[in-house]
């Protein structure tokens, strides 16, 4: 025993003692037309770039895959295989293909690809999400051989932001393909910087570049990417592994390897938001109790007792201790830089008091007691901010308790959980990602009013309801106009964040860990590109 | 004809018995086993009266101070006044509290989950014994199917069904546990069952629910002590493992395992203290449980001077 | 031939093997606590001391001191053990190892051979390794070596595991394993103590055979009077821990000088002791202190009177098991283990049950007590079915029938304290409670002999003697009319045996209860039966009176099973046997072997006989069951 | 021999049929994948229209139908997430966990068997004691945490050992493996040591066990009698009676490996089964996880049967009383 302890301690000793860190690998020489080996924390689940669009899915595609139009680090549309695009009217839009862009396989593209692509994109048998959400409520049409006619049911201004989501296939090859062809590479056949070279689930994807790419060349001869789920264990692969990027550095791990030399750290603002929801529907909500344990009406419908939980959480703490900087301190629905976001909305200090004395006037000066939900295996410490956020609510005498699950369980019962499939919970944390890279649909399915009719407000699940902004929002919908939207949605950010419709957290920042060399600023849209990542030029 | 009162070649007169004082002299024979019991009724005290014992409740959300998080052992609090005698969480929790406050949690899972396996398992592995057939047939099956059951599934399945919550981890424990009992219980209970003093009982007309209980529980109690000890333990790093999961105690009444779990994802940043001090304390614990445990099994065993 | 000890002492031989004031301690709780004392003897060459003792006298812990086969660690050696003159307890690891198994061999009871290797492995092993053979040779050797132990067809059992061997077959393999390397001294512990006495009376016959042809020494450890009588030059008492007394075996028997060997001689039951007398008798026994006789004991059980209507009827019940096997785990034969037997028993009165493993007699014993399955057949209990069609439930019986098991260390709940185990029938049937409950258990424990206070104590707190007593206790308890007592009597030392056996007889003459008595013992049944029932592979092939079927036995099997029984007395060894190998036969049958209708032919009234004559004649003289009643 | 496998079969498909109810009813109480995993851009009617799609709007019972409907043809259906049949999911991880278990359990055994053994012989040595508290460690670490200071220590800190993944691999019988290379072993060498240690403790401490029960058997005194070294005593006839008991449990473990190395194979990035199987709990993809539980149940029956027949091999007792009418 005593011998066990001593040489456990001793290797805890050696854990700790500071400069014991030897390199396990000589940091990898990063040479351009080199290896880049990356480390990441979801993997692909399919190569069929319509299967299922998720972060990790869209990553890989991206490498494959040229998109219509392409959104750049911070969600702009830029120029994809249409080199242009234009409004023709409301309801119609033309891209114009670019010259000389070909299939790995050495077809060009042609228009016929496009609406073939789009037409599959709709129809993947099987798939949990098929791009119906994005590709809907449009017809495709060939307008010449190099221009591409896109006709909407209703005024569309964001087409190409949409259009940007869906990978183009050639159609001779995903015409005759099955599914399996995608991951056995033999129909993953786009016109993107890299190639496809081996997929092995759970372990490894292969790729290598692309020499004919139309444009930009990436500096890595191959890629392999290597999922590698546990943060801890990712950390150490950059570490020690010659693994030289890997996305999603755990928080705890941030100051570390900021510090450590051979390390470099790349940093983007996410387009999501953290959130807290409340009940804004009910007349009693489940969750929320007097502190006796008696029924009381739902609290959250006072606007007062909202604006007190907003002035309680101190989001600026949250980010610095909890977060340990890997996330901004969010006051509207989305951050800088994402078209929609107002920069008239301030962030309020936290005023404990202040909040103490607004839910006192509310008529609840002894508080009450509610319980806090959330996922914990979902955002980046999801279950450390559910406890902070609960620290400082009970400093204004909410007896708050918190119930973190996983996944799984938590979204059936957030969204459907309660009696005749209505959400379940009274308080409880989500988030929401502008993947579109704009403020629209945060808007339309978040704080518009739940109509499942017309498939408005569908993550709607505190069913906050406010037909001034209702209205506002499906008139932002309809125009086209870039400049008198924008001035509507932030009216509409404006509205939402007075009524305290949800209570801004945060909003993720994502880090990126990477070997001295390499240069790498950053994306909002969390997605992992190796044409990101630059060799520095030494 | 007066019968001699004893044999002639029998044993050495014996004293009355006294079982307790028995077995606590045969008890502290093995020193290994007097320290592991006294630095697990240290342990138990320590939980029991952690209230007393720790400066900070830190499963009040009052007393926790976000600032006051990530501090190295020995740090004074800013809000409060007194030492983190180990450090604190991110959340600002003292380390030291929590693991007194852990170790109630994680003791009582860990008895709680094996004894009621123990029970569960125990009866339904003796009553397979005893009565043979298809009962025993349809037992074992279902010990099978269990054994084949991911154990993370059915935590998930029960946190599903009834929520999170002590008593729900508790539960989903014993469902993966008992079948563990069961196949031991089964196992020795066929051996005792073949012997005699079962057919005697049976042929004194003693009906078979008092046969079970009294009788051949009784006599298979040693071999499945022993699982016991090591499946308090188990239950414990079960449980440990079901929080690093998610799916295990709720996150603001952290047990040891949650508070390792936690923890660890510091470790790499040099914040070592919150991990490895419950690790310390779990490991203590657990390995107290077992030096009392077999010991235990040594002494109980009634037949080790036979 | 019997070999005159007078030869030893007559020339000057230097002993094989010399033990001077031998100590061996065993380390314990409290320190170390001897467990033999200051014990000298010797061993001439060929000569073969018997040393003889009850169970924890140390007679076994003597051979194992001398092959130093004892952990160090928890057992000390003090004295002198001299081996053809070498000094064994100075040796080193090594060169004991050279002298094991060389010069000197050892055999254990039964279990001795490793179960999963099989017996050409463990006997080449030594073989080859002892004495360098090569893989060939020791393979013919082996063979030679099993002939050499009179098994046959040797060479086809090298292949065979010790599980497929009889018991006598295993000890056989033994033997020819001591023997490989033509040992001078055999060390034989308790070698035919788990075996039938036709096995066991073949197994001494060999050793006795072997040790002329090979010139050996012979170490004989048992705790049966008879089989030292068969076959030693001389023999040592011992009592725990002590040598009380060593001699030319003759002299031994015939006029043994310590209090101690009288009480045991006098506790041995010997066939034939009884010839000439009709009803049972409880031993006349010796205080082993002071060599006085115990108070007299009341004579002989009276016999039941004739006219009494049975109190157990069993008819025509046969048991059968299936064995399975084959490629689809069918029913591939079945044992027989007790075939269309029926019997009677009246109040007060003993039947034994008397046979060798496999008889079927033990089954019997539990089919009565519902342990087995009965496949045909009726067992009644006066007005009530105790097994067959219509049995009435255990809680019916079992104020009527009871059991006393034959293990008293398997047989009590080492759980319970004897009070409880004694109260738990009385409580269960609602008989008595609470103050009448403790008084009825103090009562109990005083009709066998024990002290009340024992109440209190567990079972392991006794010896085995007194378990068997708290075990009738226990079947006492419910006030039964008949008692199965299925070789109760077989585990107990001898002087324990004789005291358990007067016991039962003294309870029977103040209760008239009825015993069925099993027992493979023939010179106890001798002394405790009214009837003898002799059982041959299931079926009873004998059934009469005692004095009808001891003296004048109608069916070969129970001629074999008497002429078998060692007789204590050095001076009627010469009435030697021949080396028979007969095994036991199975009573495994092919699916549908159809048994013979069973036909008795009764000799004298009540003493009936099976028939085995002509088979093809059903139904000859009446029913087996009418018959078995006189 | 023969009957018994059709027994144990048909006991199998009996566990299986328990298990997929329970797992259908089961999962439909967790949540349901599609609100899971679709995007929170998806419309309501889009959502309901998928949920129909996969049938998930059905009662249970029915969806059990098709299911049973399925399976008679052969169809265990396609992975949500991996737009793959689940059964090919599961056997592309299988190799890599197959040799992980294998090595873990080589490990177990060649470790835990010399130091159960010497355990058993000595039981007072102060070696032996340290062995046995050292084994309690075994059993009370968790996983996670053992191996996640594997990784610090031996990867981070030392640099000796790879700290995730499966390194260089070779393809055989149309699998990749990594045992056949160097760099291969060396990335399995720290996940095998993670879960090798549960087992080493077990196999260790039932050694231990078996010896102490064996050495006082007369066989083990004959043997001595017959001269031969304590060293030939203890390999030829003591170890292999304490093996019998041994075999089982190993064979059990073995199976446990294979079905359930969640942990270590999350830490380690081990594109194994139990990676697998946590993230299609997690996605809900119940296809996968019918299809793998059946597969983990036909596993243990293949093993115990395995098991069993190593066993008789072991102990000829069990042998004839099946083999022969006896």
């Amino acid at each position: 025993m005593t011998l066990d302890r001593r040489t456990f301690m001793g290797s805890l000793g050696l854990l700790f003692l500071p400069g014991t860190f030897i390199p396990a690998s000589p940091a990898f020489a990063v040479s351009p037309d080199g290896t880049l080996t990356v480390g990441m924390s979801s993997e692909s689940s399919s190569m069929d770039p319509h299967w299922h669009i998720r972060t990790a899915n869209s990553s890989i595609a991206q490498h494959i895959f040229d998109r219509i139009v392409h959104m750049d680090e911070t969600q702009n549309v830029v120029p994809g295989l249409a080199e242009s695009w234009r409004n023709v009217d409301e309801l119609t839009w033309e891209f114009t293909l670019r010259e000389g862009a070909t299939f790995h396989n050495g077809d060009p593209v042609t228009v016929e690809d496009l609406i073939f692509t789009y037409e599959r994109a709709q129809n993947v048998p099987g798939a949990i999400f098929n791009l119906r959400a994005y590709l809907g409520g449009k017809s495709f049409e060939k307008a010449d051989e190099r221009t591409l006619r896109v006709i909407t049911d209703a005024p569309n201004p964001i087409v190409p932001r949409e259009l940007s989501t869906t990978s183009i296939i050639s159609k001779a090859v995903g015409e005759t393909a099955l599914p399996e062809d995608y991951n056995s590479g033999k129909a993953t056949i786009g016109t993107g910087p890299f190639k496809f070279v081996a997929y092995k689930p759970g372990e490894v994807i292969e790729l290598e570049r692309n020499d004919d790419y139309w444009g930009e060349k990436p500096d890595w001869s191959r890629v392999v990417i290597r999922p590698i789920p546990t943060g801890g264990s990712r950390v150490a692969a950059l570490q020690s592994d010659g693994v030289d990027v890997i996305d999603t550095v755990p928080p705890s791990d941030v100051e570390h390897l900021e510090a450590e030399a051979g390390i470099a750290l790349g940093r983007g603002t996410a387009n999501r938001m953290i959130f807290l929801f409340f009940d804004h529907d009910r007349e009693v909500t489940p969750y929320v109790t007097a502190k006796d344990g008696s029924e009381i009406p739902n609290p959250f419908k006072n606007q007062m007792v909202r604006d007190a939980f907003d002035l309680a959480i101190d989001k600026k703490a949250i980010s610095a201790r909890i977060l340990s900087g890997n996330g901004a301190p969010a006051e509207q629905l989305v951050p800088t830089g994402i078209y929609g976001h107002n920069p008239d909305i301030p962030l309020r200090d936290a005023d404990m008091a202040k909040a103490k004395e607004m839910l006192a006037e509310a008529g609840y000066p002894d508080g009450f007691k509610v319980i806090l939900h959330g996922p914990n295996d979902r955002f980046i410490r999801d279950s450390a901010v559910m406890q902070a956020a609960a620290q400082m609510l009970t400093r204004i005498g909410v007896e708050i308790s918190v119930d973190a699950m996983p996944a799984n369980i938590f979204y059936k019962r957030a969204s459907s959980g309660g009696p005749d499939g209505v959400p379940e919970f009274s308080f409880f944390l989500v988030g929401y990602g502008a993947a579109t890279g704009e403020v629209s649909a945060a808007l339309r399915n978040l704080v518009h009013t739940y109509d499942k009719s017309r498939g408005l407000g569908s993550n709607n699940r505190g069913r906050y309801s406010n037909p001034e902004l209702d209205a506002m929002i499906e008139e932002g919908m309809a125009t086209v106009d870039d400049e008198k939207r924008l001035a509507i949605y932030r009216e509409c950010c404006a509205i939402a964040v007075k009524d305290v419709a949800v209570l801004p957290l945060y909003y993720p920042i994502s880090v990126w860990g990477m070997t001295d060399g390499i240069d790498f600023g950053g994306r909002s849209d969390e997605r992992t590109l190796a044409m990101d990542f630059h060799a520095a030029a030494s | 004809m007066p019968v001699d009162l004893a044999d002639p070649f029998a044993a050495e007169p014996q004293e009355r018995a006294r079982p307790v004082r028995d077995f606590a002299r045969e008890y502290v024979r093995s020193p290994g086993a007097v320290l592991g019991f006294a630095v697990l009724l240290a342990i138990v005290l320590a939980a029991v009266f952690a209230p007393l014992l720790t400066p900070q409740n830190p499963y009040d959300l009052m007393q926790l101070d976000i600032m006051d998080g990530q501090l190295p052992p020995g740090e004074s609090s800013m809000a409060y006044g007194f030492n983190y005698l180990l450090g604190t969480d991110e959340q600002g929790r003292d380390i030291y509290s929590a693991i007194l406050y852990g170790l109630r949690i994680s003791l009582g899972v860990g008895v709680v989950s094996a004894v009621s396996a123990a029970l569960v398992g125990a009866t339904l592995g003796l009553f397979a014994a005893y009565k043979g057939g298809r009962i025993e047939a349809a037992i074992m099956r279902l010990v099978d199917l269990q054994l084949s059951f991911p154990t993370i599934l059915m935590a998930l399945m029960i946190l599903a069904l009834l929520g999170k919550g002590v008593a729900n981890v508790v539960l989903a424990l014993v469902l993966v546990e008992w079948a563990t009992f069961a196949r031991t219980a089964r196992g020795v209970g066929m051996v005792e069952s073949r012997k005699e003093y079962i057919e005697a009982s049976y042929v004194l007309g003693i009906p078979a629910w008092r046969i079970m209980l009294r009788h051949l529980l009784p006599n298979c109690i040693p071999p499945l002590i022993v699982i016991a000890t090591v499946q308090v333990a188990r239950a414990i790093s079960l449980e440990a493992t079901l929080s690093f999961l998610g799916v295990g105690v709720p996150i603001t009444e952290p047990s040891l395992g949650l508070l390792i779990s936690n923890g660890y994802q510091f470790m790499f940043s040099g914040l070592y203290w919150m991990s490895v001090y419950p690790g310390i304390a779990l490991l203590i614990t657990i390995v107290a449980i077992n030096l009392v445990g077999d010991r235990m099994r040594d002494v109980l065993n009634p037949r080790k001077d036979a | 031939m019997d070999r005159p000890d007078m030869s030893i002492r007559a020339l000057p031989v230097t002993p094989i093997l010399e033990v001077r004031n031998l100590t061996t301690s065993f380390r314990g709780s409290k320190g170390w606590s001897p467990v033999v004392r200051d014990l000298s003897f010797h061993i001439a060459p060929r000569e073969t001391l018997a040393v003889v003792g009850e169970s924890g006298s140390g007679k076994s812990v003597t051979a194992l001191s001398v092959m130093r086969l004892l952990n160090p660690r928890s057992a000390r050696i003090e004295g002198e053990i001299l081996f053809g003159g070498t000094s064994l307890p100075g040796l080193s690891d090594s060169q004991i190892r050279g002298y094991r198994g060389r010069e000197m061999s050892m055999i254990f009871q039964d279990a001795s051979l490793n179960p999963v290797y099989d017996v050409g492995f463990q006997l080449m092993e030594t073989l080859r390794i002892k004495r360098g053979l090569t893989q060939r040779d020791a393979k013919r050797e082996a063979v030679q070596l099993l002939e050499k132990v009179r098994i046959p067809s040797a060479k086809k059992r090298l292949d065979d595991f010790p599980h497929e061997l009889s018991g006598g077959m295993r000890q056989r393999v033994a033997i020819a394993m001591a023997l490989a390397c033509k040992p001078q001294l055999l060390i034989a512990d308790e070698p035919t103590t788990a075996l039938d006495v036709t096995i066991q009376a073949q197994i001494v016959e060999l050793i006795k055979q072997l040790q002329d042809e090979e010139r050996m020494s012979v170490m004989f450890i048992t705790h049966d009077m008879g089989v030292v009588a068969e076959i030693a030059d001389r023999t040592a008492v011992m009592y725990r821990g002590d040598l009380v007394e060593t001699g030319r075996t003759a002299d031994v028997f015939a006029a043994p000088r310590q209090p101690y060997t009288r009480a045991l001689l006098a506790s041995i039951p010997r066939l034939g002791s009884m010839n000439g007398t009709d009803l049972p008798q409880p031993f006349a026994l010796i205080d082993h202190r002071s060599g006085e006789p115990v108070a007299a004991a009341e004579a002989e059980v009276a016999a039941p009177p004739a006219s009494a209507a049975p109190r157990l009827s069993v008819k025509d019940v046969s048991v059968r098991f299936d064995v399975r096997g084959g490629l689809l785990g069918g029913v591939t034969g079945r044992v027989h283990a007790v075939e269309d037997v029926s019997f009677d028993i009246a109040p007060g009165e003993t039947l034994s049950l008397v046979g060798e493993s496999g008889s079927g007699k033990s089954t019997t014993a539990r089919a009565i007590m519902g342990l087995n399955r009965v496949r045909q057949g009726r067992i009644t209990m006066g007005d009530l079915v105790a097994a067959g069609e219509g049995q009435a439930p255990r809680s019916a019986l079992c104020d009527r029938l009871q059991m006393i098991f034959q293990d008293p260390f398997a047989s009590l709940d080492p759980r319970m304290r004897v009070g409880d185990l004694l109260a738990e029938p009385l409580r269960v049937h609602g008989t008595a409670q609470g103050e009448a409950l403790r008084t009825r258990v103090g009562e109990l424990l005083r009709d066998v002999g024990l002290s009340p206070e024992m109440a209190a104590r567990f079972p392991h707190q006794f010896s085995g003697g007194q378990r068997q007593r708290i075990a009738i206790a226990r079947a006492l308890a419910l006030d039964p009319e008949l008692v199965v007592a299925d070789e109760a009597v077989s585990a107990l030392d001898v002087s324990v045996k004789a005291q358990i056996i007067n016991l039962m007889m003294e309870i029977q003459r103040a209760r008239g209860l009825s015993y069925l008595f099993i027992s493979h013992d023939m010179a106890v049944v001798e002394r405790i039966s009214h009837r003898v029932a002799v059982m041959y592979l299931g079926r009873i092939v004998e059934i009469g009176p005692r004095r009808a079927v001891f003296e004048n036995p109608g069916h070969a099997y129970t001629r074999q099973l008497m002429s078998a029984v060692p007789v204590p007395d050095p001076a009627r060894r010469h009435l030697r046997r021949g080396l028979a190998v007969d095994e036991i036969r199975s009573p495994v049958r092919p699916l549908g072997y159809q048994p013979p209708p069973t036909r008795m032919i009764e000799l004298s009234p009540g003493h009936f006989v099976l028939d085995e004559g002509d088979a093809a004649q059903p139904q000859a003289k009446g029913r087996p069951a009418d018959l078995a009643k006189a | 021999m023969f009957a018994s496998i059709l027994k144990r079969l048909i006991q199998a498909v009996f566990v299986v049929l328990c298990m997929t109810v329970i797992v259908f009813i089961g999962m439909n109480l967790i949540g349901n994948p599609i609100d899971l995993l679709i995007s929170p851009q998806a419309t309501q009617a889009e959502r309901e229209r998928l949920i129909v799609e996969f049938g998930l709007d059905q009662p249970v019972w029915t969806q059990y139908l098709h299911f049973l409907d399925g399976l008679l043809h052969l169809d265990l259906g396609r992975s949500y997430i991996f737009n793959e049949p689940a059964l090919k999911v599961i056997l592309t991880r299988l190799p890599a966990t197959l040799e992980l278990a294998v090595m873990a359990t080589l490990i177990a055994v060649v470790v835990g068997i010399p130091l159960g053994l010497y355990a058993g012989l000595r039981p007072h040595s102060p070696v032996s004691r340290v062995i046995m508290s050292s084994s309690i460690l075994g059993f009370s670490l968790p996983t996670f945490w053992v191996g996640m200071m594997f990784i610090m220590i031996f990867s981070v800190k030392l640099g000796w050992l790879p700290s995730s993944g499966r390194g260089e691999t070779v393809q055989m019988l149309g699998a990749d493996w990594s045992f056949l290379t160097l760099d291969g072993l060396k990335h399995m060498l720290l996940p095998a040591i993670n879960l090798a240690l549960f087992k080493t403790s077990l196999i260790l401490r039932l050694t231990r066990a078996g010896v102490a029960e064996v050495l006082p058997q007369d066989y083990v005194r004959l043997a001595h009698a017959k001269g031969l070294s304590a060293r030939r005593v203890t390999m030829v006839h003591v170890l292999k009676n304490v093996m019998i008991p041994v075999v089982t449990v190993v064979g059990l473990e073995f199976g446990s490996v294979i079905a359930f190395s969640v942990v270590t194979e999350t830490i380690f990035a081990w594109p194994g089964m139990g990676k697998l199987i946590i993230d299609s709990i997690n996605n809900l993809d119940r296809p996968v996880i019918v299809a793998y539980l059946m597969i983990i149940v036909l596993l243990f029956v293949t093993i115990n049967l395995l098991v069993d027949i190593i066993y008789t091999l072991l102990d000829p007792r069990v042998r004839f009383a099946s083999g022969r009418a006896a």
